[in-house]
């Protein structure tokens, strides 16, 4: 009887073979292939690109980032290159690297997401598609679909009609109670949720009396929403049966075992790409030294946390 | 271009509020108008990198003086992160991303340069004229203590004019008034500094027919044009390109002014 | 004609005339008498104690704190002496200190909170009630009853027949819209709100797998949510009548600024304390050298934001 | 007990991992179990002050030696907060809150003394050793580099047994294992370290009957007893006095061990 040594850092979310649980967050590693000169994509489980639109986008008027205690606030206003740009221009340049890259969409009304969802779902090199809920929804008067789980299971249930691709739908932590929006969207048919999504913050120019951000508010990210986003994994852990993907705040292995012993299946780095550009190769490592120190597997820390 | 480590080599008040910081560099090459980003400390405030000019390249060896045995940058004490900096001794090592941006154009050599600097705006200016060695520097400072690093640029034997506030050096006023005088349509105008001044050497760039390139600073979170963070807005020209928005870090920090929307900046 | 030059810091805020907007915030400043050593309590606005219930309480099992990326998390339990003892042993010990005190209130059920509230109506020495809504509801399952406006407004009305005091109702961020919840207290008559209190969150030891906190979850604090506070102030700001009391994150003058220029009349210092537990009355004369140097009141820098 | 900025006199390795700092300190007189706040960032991260134990009192005059011109704590680097303090050098001022907490009961002359400390538990022991003169110390830790400090408490002429879990110096165990063999109902123990060690020693000095105070440690917020985060649950004799919790900081942080509810600690 022949044993394989398996990869203890191995992890199926989703239906997604990931060689490590390690992803990089939407919006904060470009559409991937900018990296390349700073770190070695191909250690990364997973890639999670630029939020896309049908239609490019030109994004916020200028300031759009401000730095903050142990965070950052941005408004970019979901600047992108457009669906099509992406298959055609940025998603070639990850041909050959060995990781699962995961198109994050978003649209302003249900019928855009499902669009967006239709042109990928035909693309080689796209392994998942991770819908991004925390956006304005123009038909409810700027309502975000994330902050309603009657909207959120609508735009869920859509895409998943459109696409054979895994779905990962990923949570607006502005919310009341995640757990509701978890169930919402586990019931539409979400495959997995991601979470958390920034938090609305503001920033002001006490000399300027003004917001320093062009528009008023924007997103909080970054180690200081750590332990909110560390809760609502263990929240949502406990409300659904879905594989979650974990993220907010981590710099470190340490942040990021946080996420996978609190139930997390993965984790996205975010704000940390910018810090570090090789970070996420970090934590990767990190977790590996950690598991093989603990003589275990990702597997078997996903969700590993003992209460009371 | 990638991260690295690099020892301080020396780290000395120019004024109170003014420092030089000298850091071994042997990797890669440096072009004018090309920028660091810092990490003032491996805690996790503040977060971000903090992005400065370089302003020399130490021992320099070779044709061009851009390849050498270090770096050096000058930088303004104005808040958290370059007040840790400021605290920093010889020997201690910080992490360092760049060179990153995009560098200053090179000039024909029949072009009358003139470089137009306002206060922090005199770094890149300053391994600009070190490279390029001819051209006039207007320089406008709030006052004399500001204009300390002026005298690097007299050794190199260009012409510097000077403009103060306070009226303590030089014309009393904005150093933009200086400008019309000094340039003619066939002019090439390099400019760094504030914003508000940048937007009047555009305007009377335009005016008078010269070529101009400015040096736009912007907060920054990654500096490699992946956080779309640090935008501007492009001229009317430059939308028909469809690029609504330029990134100060990766399409700059170095444009043609006419590139820029200068009454949304 | 004679012109009293008034005091450019003073701002009446439901009813209660401050002499400066700064206050400290309850459960960061113990009963007031603790920083006499430390601190002059004449120079402050105001002093909000310790949350006072019907019977004293013991509070959680220990940890209690941890420290997070620019907060901590507290999971204290509101243990605090009663509010019998509090009237009889810790209130005289602010007897003649010039300042405005706050006594902060709370219970696990409406009728509690009426009898605490009553108990300090006749009170001398205490100039108004805050109401902490960010309480378990023990009849409604645990579920806080700053979370649901229904509930928050029935707390109110009930506090507000049971006193002559002015009524300050304390919000809970943990909300999807705070303006919702600030109109219903405005509704049920509160004389103003008080914002935030802190935002549930969680820390885990990676090498015990258990939560760092005895009570798994805890509240952060510090200046890591100072964003999401000033953002849900100024929100506020535009949905109700009421005054408005800022806190969250407040270290120094300038931060403190950011929320009255939002909208806030008054602010209250927390987390900051524990640092420097002279920092409130740094704030004050920071707030006085901006006020000079901009030659301006805090009553006209109250709401002065301009956006767009 | 005031905040106060301090002027560092010291701050070098005793090994790779344990440093000696040494503070100006003219203003307060320290009792031996006293502990200050050090605030090791004027940054925002880390947050809190810092708890360390006063481990000597510098150049003391006067009869009990515990005013003098300054203060030595010893500290272990096991974070972010303590590795940032590490790179301090003399000359830099820190912010200081303290004394604060109640020292250790002065034992009736006829009591027979023994202290039992386990690694940095040592620092407060220290400082009450000099002062009292007199007593034998039992001092546990994880090997020989640990033991440095006991150097000084040779020095005072105090007989001192050592355990090492390694062995590799003194006994081969736990501290603990000594205690039984170095008490009778009549001694007055002094423990300090970690809390199973702690434990431990209360469980022994129970049953032979013997006078125990702990000096306990606990994550700290404020250091003043007005956040109530560092309590610890007090045993249920302590309960019927209404306390169900005591407070390390105001309470403590030395506690006679029969107060502790030692099975939720
Ligand atoms: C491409 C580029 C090159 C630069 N070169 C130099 C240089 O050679 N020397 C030098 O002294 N400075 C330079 N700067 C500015 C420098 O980056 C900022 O002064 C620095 O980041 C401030 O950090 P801080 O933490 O001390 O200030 P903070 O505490 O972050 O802020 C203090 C004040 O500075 C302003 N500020 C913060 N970040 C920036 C920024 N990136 N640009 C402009 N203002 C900012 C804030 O709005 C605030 O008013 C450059 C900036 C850019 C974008
Ligand atoms: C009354 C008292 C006296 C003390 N005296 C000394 C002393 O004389 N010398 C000395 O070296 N240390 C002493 N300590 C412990 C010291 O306060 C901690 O080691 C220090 O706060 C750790 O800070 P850090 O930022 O380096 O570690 P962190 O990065 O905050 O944490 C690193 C590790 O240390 C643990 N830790 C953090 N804070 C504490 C704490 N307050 N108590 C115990 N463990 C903690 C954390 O759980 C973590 O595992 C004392 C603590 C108390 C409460
Ligand atoms: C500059 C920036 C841009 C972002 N853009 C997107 C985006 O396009 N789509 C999306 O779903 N999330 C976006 N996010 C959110 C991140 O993916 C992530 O959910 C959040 O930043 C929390 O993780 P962090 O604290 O590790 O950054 C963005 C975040 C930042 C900082
Ligand atoms: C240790 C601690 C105890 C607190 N106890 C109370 C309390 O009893 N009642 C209450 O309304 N708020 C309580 N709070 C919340 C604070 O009053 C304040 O709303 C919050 O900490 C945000 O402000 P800060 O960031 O300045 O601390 C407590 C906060 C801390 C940190
Ligand atoms: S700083 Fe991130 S795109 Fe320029
Ligand atoms: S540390 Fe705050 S009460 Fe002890």
């Amino acid at each position: 009887m022949k044993k394989t040594k398996e990869n203890p850092l191995a992890i199926v979310v989703a239906g997604i073979r990931l060689k490590n649980p390690v992803m990089t967050a939407s919006g904060t590693f470009g559409y991937g292939s900018e990296f390349m000169p700073y770190t070695d994509l191909s250690k990364l489980g997973g890639i999670v690109v630029k939020g896309l639109s049908l239609k490019p986008r030109q994004g916020n008027p200028s300031p759009r980032i401000v730095e903050t205690p142990c965070g950052m606030l941005n408004a970019i206003g979901l600047q992108n290159v457009g669906v099509e740009a992406f298959i055609t221009d940025k998603l070639p340049k990850l041909k050959g690297v060995d990781t699962a890259v995961v198109a994050n969409i978003f649209g302003e009304t249900v019928d855009e997401y499902i669009e967006v969802a239709k042109r990928l779902d035909d693309t080689e090199g796209v392994s998942a598609l991770e819908i991004n809920i925390s956006c304005p929804n123009v038909k409810k008067g700027g309502i975000v679909f994330g902050t309603d789980p009657f909207e959120a299971a609508r735009v869920v249930s859509a895409v998943k009609k459109a696409t054979r691709l895994p779905v990962i739908t990923k949570l607006s932590p502005n919310v009341t109670d995640i757990r509701v929006m978890a169930k919402a969207v586990e019931d539409a048919g979400t495959d997995a949720v991601s979470l958390i999504n920034t938090i609305t913050g503001m920033v002001i120019d006490i000399e300027k009396r003004r917001p320093v951000l062009a528009t008023s508010t924007g997103g909080l990210s970054g180690p200081a929403i750590r332990p909110i986003a560390v809760r609502m994994v263990w929240q949502v852990s406990q409300a659904v049966r879905v594989p979650i993907i974990g993220m907010g705040g981590i710099m470190s292995a340490k942040d990021a075992l946080e996420f996978i012993i609190a139930g997390a299946s993965a984790v996205q780095v975010g704000t940390a790409n910018f810090v570090d550009p090789d970070i996420s190769v970090k934590v990767v490592s990190g977790i590996a030294e950690y598991v093989e120190r603990h003589g275990t597997t990702v597997k078997d820390l996903v969700g590993s946390l003992t209460t009371g | 271009m990638q991260e690295q480590r690099v020892e301080i080599l020396y780290n000395e008040p120019v004024s109170s509020r003014y420092f030089r910081l000298g850091l071994k560099w042997k990797t890669s090459v440096i072009v004018p108008g090309h920028f660091v980003m810092l990490r003032v400390s491996d805690g996790l405030d503040p977060l971000l990198r903090r992005p400065f000019g370089v302003y020399k390249v130490l021992n320099a060896k070779g044709r061009d003086k851009l390849k050498g045995d270090g770096i050096e940058l000058i930088y303004q004490v104005v808040g958290k992160g370059t007040g840790i900096l400021s605290g920093k001794t010889p020997g201690e090592v910080l992490s360092v991303l760049g060179p990153l941006g995009n560098g200053f154009p090179v000039p024909h050599p029949s072009q009358d340069i003139v470089m137009i600097a306002g206060g922090m705006g005199i770094v890149p200016l300053y391994l600009f004229a070190s490279t390029i060695k001819r051209g006039s520097l207007l320089f406008g400072a709030r006052g004399k203590a500001q204009t300390l690093v002026a005298k690097d640029f007299k050794a190199l034997g260009l012409k510097v004019r000077f403009a103060t506030e306070d009226g303590s050096l030089g014309h009393k006023g904005y150093v933009t008034d200086l400008l019309s005088g000094a340039i003619t349509p066939g002019t090439i105008v390099y400019a760094c500094g504030p914003a508000p001044m940048l937007k009047k050497a555009a305007e009377i760039c335009a005016k008078e027919g010269a070529q101009c390139y400015v040096s736009l600073e912007r907060a920054m979170a990654c500096g490699i044009g992946v956080c779309l963070g640090c935008a501007v807005k492009a001229s009317a020209h430059n939308e028909r390109e469809n690029k609504n928005y330029v990134m100060v870090c990766s399409d700059g920090p170095v444009f043609e002014s006419a590139l820029i929307d200068w009454d949304r900046i």
